[in-house]
């Protein structure tokens, strides 16, 4: 229940706590998962860092953290890739008709793309993780000949919940990139692979110390993709990880996306397995 | 909700009346409550009564007769969803004191004409007979958790109604803990959040209107109060007040003797 | 005349508190069968307080009505310091009056206007009401607040509050904090002026019956807490002596027992039996608003009871405000007792009428036994013979239009249902 | 040892009752201690009177009394359950309201001063490090920073600690070394009742400037260097605080850690008691007719299940995970994030535990 401040009572002043963009387009990627395009209404640009991420406001419901997973060359219409799994999630994406979306951000830091420059890069998603990698393919497919060798693995729950399914197929069919997918459970139309995302690191041979790993998604899938990173002779220090925490003000000051020593707010949501180890993968930390 | 406006029916089974009351309770919004739901069947209020489906149900009371077992599962039906209100609804209530009687020596009370009266043998919660959607705890209610519940309903949201303890509550409030400062026995660290914290602002224990918070740990309270030199009857009778028939406080018998 | 025999059956009253319904059965002029049915079902409280601490009682038994918690407490507060041989005065009893004051506030404002005056107009609730009488139905939500603020002020909530106990309150309120809801109270009563010239415009059905009127009485005040239990028809006792005089009788169809007088019959509690006792000690205001809408004692129009539900809001502001403007804050927020075995018995006026309580108390302070007599169950029996009364003529009108008369005329004694069954002692008898 | 640098003033308890009067004349609200139900809280001052003379406070886990005591001592209690968190950051603040067509609005300061009487040195402490978390990170509270950046603090040096300050473990107390605008020494000697004061900023030193005072005599300060000795060894619990950090990281797996399931009630008083835990919880509501929400922020809990709670489930759903982030954060992952321990062995967390768990104790005994 909430108590009446006595701030209530005080002079209210319009300000800009958060600033409002228009849905422009949503795309259903899966039964469950929405791609949403929106628009500043400030006009505005807005820019930032691939694994970025922003809080999303629905009028009235509620505001959650929500990665960029669009372009990030493009400036006036950002996307966001959205999982309904509860209110908020839920009236985001059915936004259509409202006035506006809040939207507070960027925040946290990105996937160390600067730092990987002449390096092979592997991705590794797992569901809905792909979304806050998404503008990081986008950038080394962009920066193509910045990068050595790149290796995608992605796997979903089934062919149903694979997300950008188009850009799949391209990135399958590029040969500047080595994609591989695959899905716990296939049905009738399926060829793939079949199997969790970890099976797929029979099909790649990393070069240990001079491969970078980017990995998203469930915590146990990342915990054993790990493993499998580890197993291929790369160290902590090259595989970065973005962490989920439940967040409610984004900024550092609510407390809630502790890990360990860690805000995962400003300091993560992405993290070098060597900053984390000492919690990642503990129960209940 | 979009479009229409969501028809809303109000129900009661055994109870005081004064969770459905904390709805005219709410004298400022009560005219607005009606223009934003159309109150298609709420007895205590109107003789006009719509036939269902309805979308929410509201239902104050607990289960303590036959009749009310059927007529329970057949609001169910009519209701898309269902709230229940209150700690009769949402843990037995009061009346559930009397499923600590033993059948035996009840029956062997003649009271002055048992044949007339029908009734179960135990007072239970809504949720013992059907699915429930939302618990709103509370004896009573806190109305304005009420009518946070009818507004995330209407902006299709969860409401907020914290599952933490009172502690959280009171301490926020600036009450001095009378279980600290007076050795006052005091249910709150086990009780959900919800009234705001009354009685320990009038220097008293918390006797635990909103049933067992989140996580409550029954046995390390017990023993406190045991260490503050009550008897563990005393103990146990503290536990067993208006939500005592919630799964958590129920068994703290057992509990105690370890 | 022959005929066949018509009957009027309400399954479900509504705009009552707590489940009731309503059989008659009539033939000619000759009624068959009344029945006034509560199916609420039981609680059992009398039973259940047996083996519980004294001290709990007023907690308690406050949930065996949501909209009059506090006749419950202070009934049980009452018969438990009756028991234990101490007083309560001074500032302490002030402030239980102040909090009662609040509760017959926002009782008498629910029932009158939420419940009984769509009657009169034929609306079937309230917030109909509201589109063609905006005002009113503002104006009494407003008395209702207000009302429910006294109680909230006191307690902590309006609903079971929580500062009530045997020997005073667990805490009182402080000079200022009582000062602090001296303007509300004002407005209140202004409002409540115009709602008592508004319900005195009502028709009124013209139906009259000869009484026997029960309440409390007490030489200096109009009566809450304490006094005599006396009637108009000569009965004049002490409140221990309520169960020589008032039988109870379980009746087959009904959930609650009905009560008696002994040797004479049904009798009615509640605000109009109050006011044709007790009206010599209303406050100037409440009178001089009697006499001008022309309302006369003795009052033996049932349908009027809106009247004087609205004549004791009134002076229910008017008696608040006395006690705020002579309140001094007490040293102590309760006198002090000493637990000890004893039998005690409490009845004080419940915005429905007499409530009457009686314990008995083990000397550790455990309840061994405990009888509650709410309103309802003493007004049930006359409910009854009213409409049994009525019914020949009101048989006569469209069934509609009867069915409704009907539950108006339950309505004139604002039943409280979930009080009348808190229900049967357990412990009566063993065989 | 007093410092030869500095001022001290010696002001005659007749003479303190004007302290009140002078600051609420520079137009200070004025927060200082009184007693409320049985305890030594902060409220809002109007007069000298309110504030309480021979209270004592005894402290033990789990429990808390007021004595009386044979003296007009005005500071004779130690902390109570109410921080300068209380005044500082409100338990609960609109922060803003929005209205569908997107017009957002946020209650404005009221442009109060504050000022806060009777604050310790443990607490003085934890409000420097509330101001590394809420102004020194890459974003700042306003409201914090709107009652904050104007308040005048008035430290109380403590003569008498209490059975649960640990302040000397955590280099915090009981003498004040910084963040007051003036600190006072209360001396009851030979039927003399003097308050010794001493200035850190020109605000403090303007505001005694209007006092009646004197400079303190070269006995006084001597009295006053004796208690600081002897204060500091009437402190007997002690926390370890060497390799602290290190060692907790390292038993973060240590069994001692689930014995604390059968005590602990996870009622969340330790943080809410304690004058630096800032968890707070932010929610949205909305009205009835759906035409305004708004946002609030409330403290909150790390005991609490929805703290952590990610879809699918709390991240923390054992008791046990719940104290040992709470203690962790207090006592090693704080270090890290904000260079100093998050405790400033004010005890608060201690007494205030309705089943008395030592913060002390439980730290030592995941400690090898
Ligand atoms: C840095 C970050 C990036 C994210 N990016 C995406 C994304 O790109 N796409 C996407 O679909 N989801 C993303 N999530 C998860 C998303 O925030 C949650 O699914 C969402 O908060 C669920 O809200 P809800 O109200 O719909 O669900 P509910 O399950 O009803 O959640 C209730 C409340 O709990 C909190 N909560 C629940 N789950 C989470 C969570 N996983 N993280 C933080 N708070 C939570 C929120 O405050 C939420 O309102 C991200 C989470 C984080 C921390
Ligand atoms: S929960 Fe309490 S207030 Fe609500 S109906 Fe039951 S007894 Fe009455
Ligand atoms: S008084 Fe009760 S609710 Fe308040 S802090 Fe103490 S134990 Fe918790
Ligand atoms: S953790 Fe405990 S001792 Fe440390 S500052 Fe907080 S309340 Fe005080």
């Amino acid at each position: 229940m909430k108590e009446k401040s006595t701030l209530e009572t005080a002079q209210e002043v319009e300000v800009e706590v958060m600033r409002k963009f228009s849905v422009e387009e949503v795309f259903k990627e899966t039964p469950d998962t929405y791609t949403l395009l929106l628009k500043p209404l400030d006009k505005k640009d807005y820019s930032f860092v691939p694994g970025q991420f922003n809080m999303l406001y629905a009028f009235g419901v509620g505001e959650v953290p929500i990665s960029l997973s669009g372009d990030p060359d493009e400036k006036y219409l950002i996307a966001h890739t959205i999982r309904v799994v509860g209110a908020v999630t839920n009236a985001l994406v059915n936004a259509r008709k409202p006035k506006f979306i809040g939207l507070r951000g960027p925040f946290g830091n990105g996937w160390p793309l600067e730092k990987t420059k002449g390096k092979d890069v592997i991705i590794v998603a797992g569901g809905i993780g792909l979304a806050p990698l998404r503008p990081a393919i986008y950038y080394i497919l962009k920066h193509r000949k910045e990068y050595g060798r790149f290796f995608f693995l992605y796997g979903a729950r089934t062919p149903n919940d694979l997300l950008y399914k188009k850009e799949l197929k391209e990135w399958k069919s590029r040969f500047d990139m080595d994609a591989f997918i695959t899905v716990d459970a296939g049905d009738e139309k399926w060829t793939g692979n079949i199997g969790v995302v970890t099976t797929l690191f029979k099909h790649i041979k990393l070069d240990p110390n001079n491969t970078y790993a980017f990995v998203c998604g469930p915590e146990i899938m990342m915990k054993f993709t790990v493993l499998e990173l580890r197993n291929q002779g790369l160290t902590d220090d090259k595989i970065y990880i973005s962490m989920e925490r439940n967040m409610k003000c984004g900024m550092g000051l609510c407390g809630r996306c502790q890990f360990g020593p860690y805000f995962v707010c400003k300091n993560g949501p992405i993290f070098s397995m060597d900053q984390i180890n000492r919690f990642f993968g503990r129960r209940e930390v | 909700m979009v479009g229409k406006i969501p028809k809303i029916a109000v129900y009661k089974f055994a109870s005081c009346d004064g969770c459905q009351l904390s709805i005219v309770d709410l004298e400022d919004e009560l005219l607005e409550i009606n223009q934003k739901f159309e109150i298609a069947y709420f007895m205590e209020v109107t003789r006009a009564a719509k036939r269902g489906p309805y979308d929410v149900g509201l239902v104050e009371g607990s289960i303590s007769t036959p009749h009310a077992i059927e007529l329970i599962k057949s609001i169910r039906k009519d209701c898309k969803t269902l709230v229940a209100i209150g700690a009769c609804a949402t843990a037995g209530g009061i009346q559930a004191l009397r499923n600590w009687a033993n059948v035996e020596e009840f029956s062997k009370y003649v009271y002055a004409k048992p044949e007339y009266i029908q009734t179960l043998e135990k007072s239970s919660p809504i949720s013992e007979y059907v699915q429930v959607d939302f618990e709103l705890r509370g004896c009573p209610v806190n109305k304005y958790q009420l009518l946070e519940v009818l507004s995330a309903f209407l902006a299709g949201r969860k409401p907020n109604i914290p599952t933490y303890s009172l502690c959280i509550e009171c301490k926020r409030k600036g009450n001095v803990c009378v279980t600290v400062a007076k050795s006052v026995p005091c249910l709150g660290p086990v009780v959900q959040a919800g009234c705001g914290a009354l009685c320990p602002a009038y220097s008293r224990g918390c006797y635990g209107c909103f049933g067992p918070m989140e996580s409550p740990n029954v046995k390390s309270l017990a023993s406190k109060f045991i260490e503050l030199g009550m008897d563990k009857k005393d103990v146990i009778l503290n536990f067993r007040g208006f939500t005592g028939w919630s799964k958590e406080f129920r068994e703290v018998d057992v509990l105690i003797e370890g | 005349m022959k005929g066949k025999a018509k009957t009027v059956k309400v399954d479900y009253l509504a705009r009552v508190e707590g489940e009731g319904a309503l059989y008659i059965k009539v033939k000619g002029t000759e009624v068959l069968d009344v029945k006034f049915k509560i199916f609420e079902a039981p609680r059992f409280f009398e039973s259940f307080l047996r083996g519980r601490k004294y001290h709990e009682v007023p907690d308690i038994t406050a949930r065996i009505c949501g909209i009059c918690p506090i006749a419950y407490q202070m009934s049980s507060v009452h018969a438990l310091e009756d028991a234990f041989g101490v007083k309560v005065d001074g500032p302490l009893r002030e402030l239980r009056r102040f909090i009662y004051c609040g509760e017959w506030i926002e009782s008498h404002a629910l029932h009158a206007f939420l419940l009984h005056a769509p009657d009169f107009l034929g609306y079937d609730d309230a917030m109909r009401m509201a589109k063609a009488h905006p005002d009113i139905v503002k104006k009494a939500l407003m008395v209702k607040k207000i009302g429910n603020e006294i109680m909230a002020k006191l307690g902590g909530r309006e609903i079971h509050p929580v500062s009530v106990c045997v020997g005073g309150f667990y805490k009182v309120p402080t000079k200022r904090q009582m000062e602090a809801m001296r303007e509300d109270l004002k407005k209140g009563m202004d409002l409540s002026v115009e709602l008592l010239r508004w319900v005195a415009d009502l028709k009124f059905p013209d139906f009259e019956q000869d009484y026997e009127f029960v309440s409390l009485r007490h030489p200096d005040e109009y009566p809450l807490n304490e006094g005599r239990i006396v009637s108009n028809k000569g009965l004049d006792i002490s409140i221990s002596e309520y169960e020589n005089n008032f039988v109870e009788e379980h009746v087959p169809y009904t959930n609650a027992l009905q009560s008696y007088i002994k040797g004479r019959g049904s009798y009615m509690v509640g605000p109009l039996a109050r006011i044709n006792l007790n009206y010599d000690k209303l406050w100037d205001l409440t009178k001089d608003m009697l006499k001008s809408i022309g309302f006369k004692i003795p009052c033996r129009n049932p349908f009027k009871s809106i009247i004087a539900r609205c004549a004791e809001v009134l002076y229910s502001f008017e008696e608040a405000l006395r006690i705020i403007n002579e309140y001094k804050e007490p040293n102590e927020s309760k006198v002090d007792y000493k637990v000890k075995a004893g039998r005690g018995y409490g009845c004080t006026e419940a915005p429905r009428g007499s409530l009457y309580h009686r314990y008995d108390v083990a000397a550790d302070g455990t309840i061994v036994s405990a009888k509650i007599v709410p309103p309802t169950a003493q007004n049930q029996k006359r409910m009854e013979d009213d409409l049994r009364a009525m019914a020949p003529s009101v048989m006569k009108l469209p069934y509609e239009k009867a069915v409704w008369r009907f539950e108006q005329a339950l309505r004139n004694y604002d039943p409280c249902i979930s009080c009348a069954t808190h229900f049967l002692r357990l412990e009566v008898e063993r065989s | 040892m007093l410092s030869q640098q500095k001022l001290y003033f010696a002001l005659d308890a007749e003479a303190f009752g004007n302290f009140i009067d002078v600051l609420k004349d520079l137009g200070y609200t004025v927060y200082g201690p009184a007693e409320k139900d049985g305890a030594i809280v902060f409220e809002i001052l109007d007069s000298i009177k309110q504030m309480p003379r021979g209270l004592y406070d005894e402290q033990s886990p789990g429990r808390y009394r007021l004595t009386k005591k044979d003296n007009q001592r005005y500071f004779g209690y130690v902390v109570g359950p109410q921080s300068p968190k209380y005044v500082l950051y409100s338990p609960q603040h609109l922060l803003f309201k929005v209205r569908k067509d997107g017009r957002t609005f946020i209650p404005q300061p009221d442009g109060k001063k504050i000022a806060i009487i009777g604050l310790r040195p443990c607490d003085l402490k934890a409000i420097e490090i509330l101001d590394n978390v809420l102004l020194k990170g890459p974003y700042k509270s306003n409201a914090y920073e709107a009652i904050r950046k104007d308040a005048l603090f008035i430290a109380v040096n403590c003569v008498e600690p209490g059975n649960n300050c640990f302040c000397t473990s955590m280099n915090t107390g009981p003498f004040a070394q910084s963040g007051y605008d003036i600190s006072i020494t209360e001396l009851l000697m030979n039927g003399s009742h003097v308050f010794i004061l001493e200035t850190m900023t020109n605000k403090g030193t303007e505001i005694v400037s209007r006092l009646k005072c004197r400079n303190a005599t070269e006995e006084e300060l001597n009295v006053v260097s004796k208690l600081m000795e002897d204060a500091k060894n009437k402190i007997r619990k002690k926390l370890d605080v060497e390799n602290l950090k290190d060692d907790l990281y390292r038993n973060i797996e240590h069994p001692n850690w689930n014995e604390i399931n059968n005590k602990c009630l996870a009622c969340g008083n330790c943080t809410l008691v304690c004058p630096t835990c800032f968890c707070s919880s932010v929610f949205d509501s909305s009205s009835l007719s759906m035409d305004v929400a708004e946002r609030w922020r409330v403290w909150d809990s790390c005991f609490s299940i929805d703290y952590s709670y990610i879809h699918g489930g709390s991240i923390r759903q054992s008791i046990m995970s719940r104290y040992r982030h709470w203690l962790m954060h207090k006592l090693a992952t704080w270090v890290d994030q904000f260079g100093t321990f998050g405790c400033v062995g004010c005890g608060r967390c201690i007494t205030w535990c309705p089943v008395g768990i030592d913060i002390v104790e439980e730290a030592s005994k995941v400690r090898d």
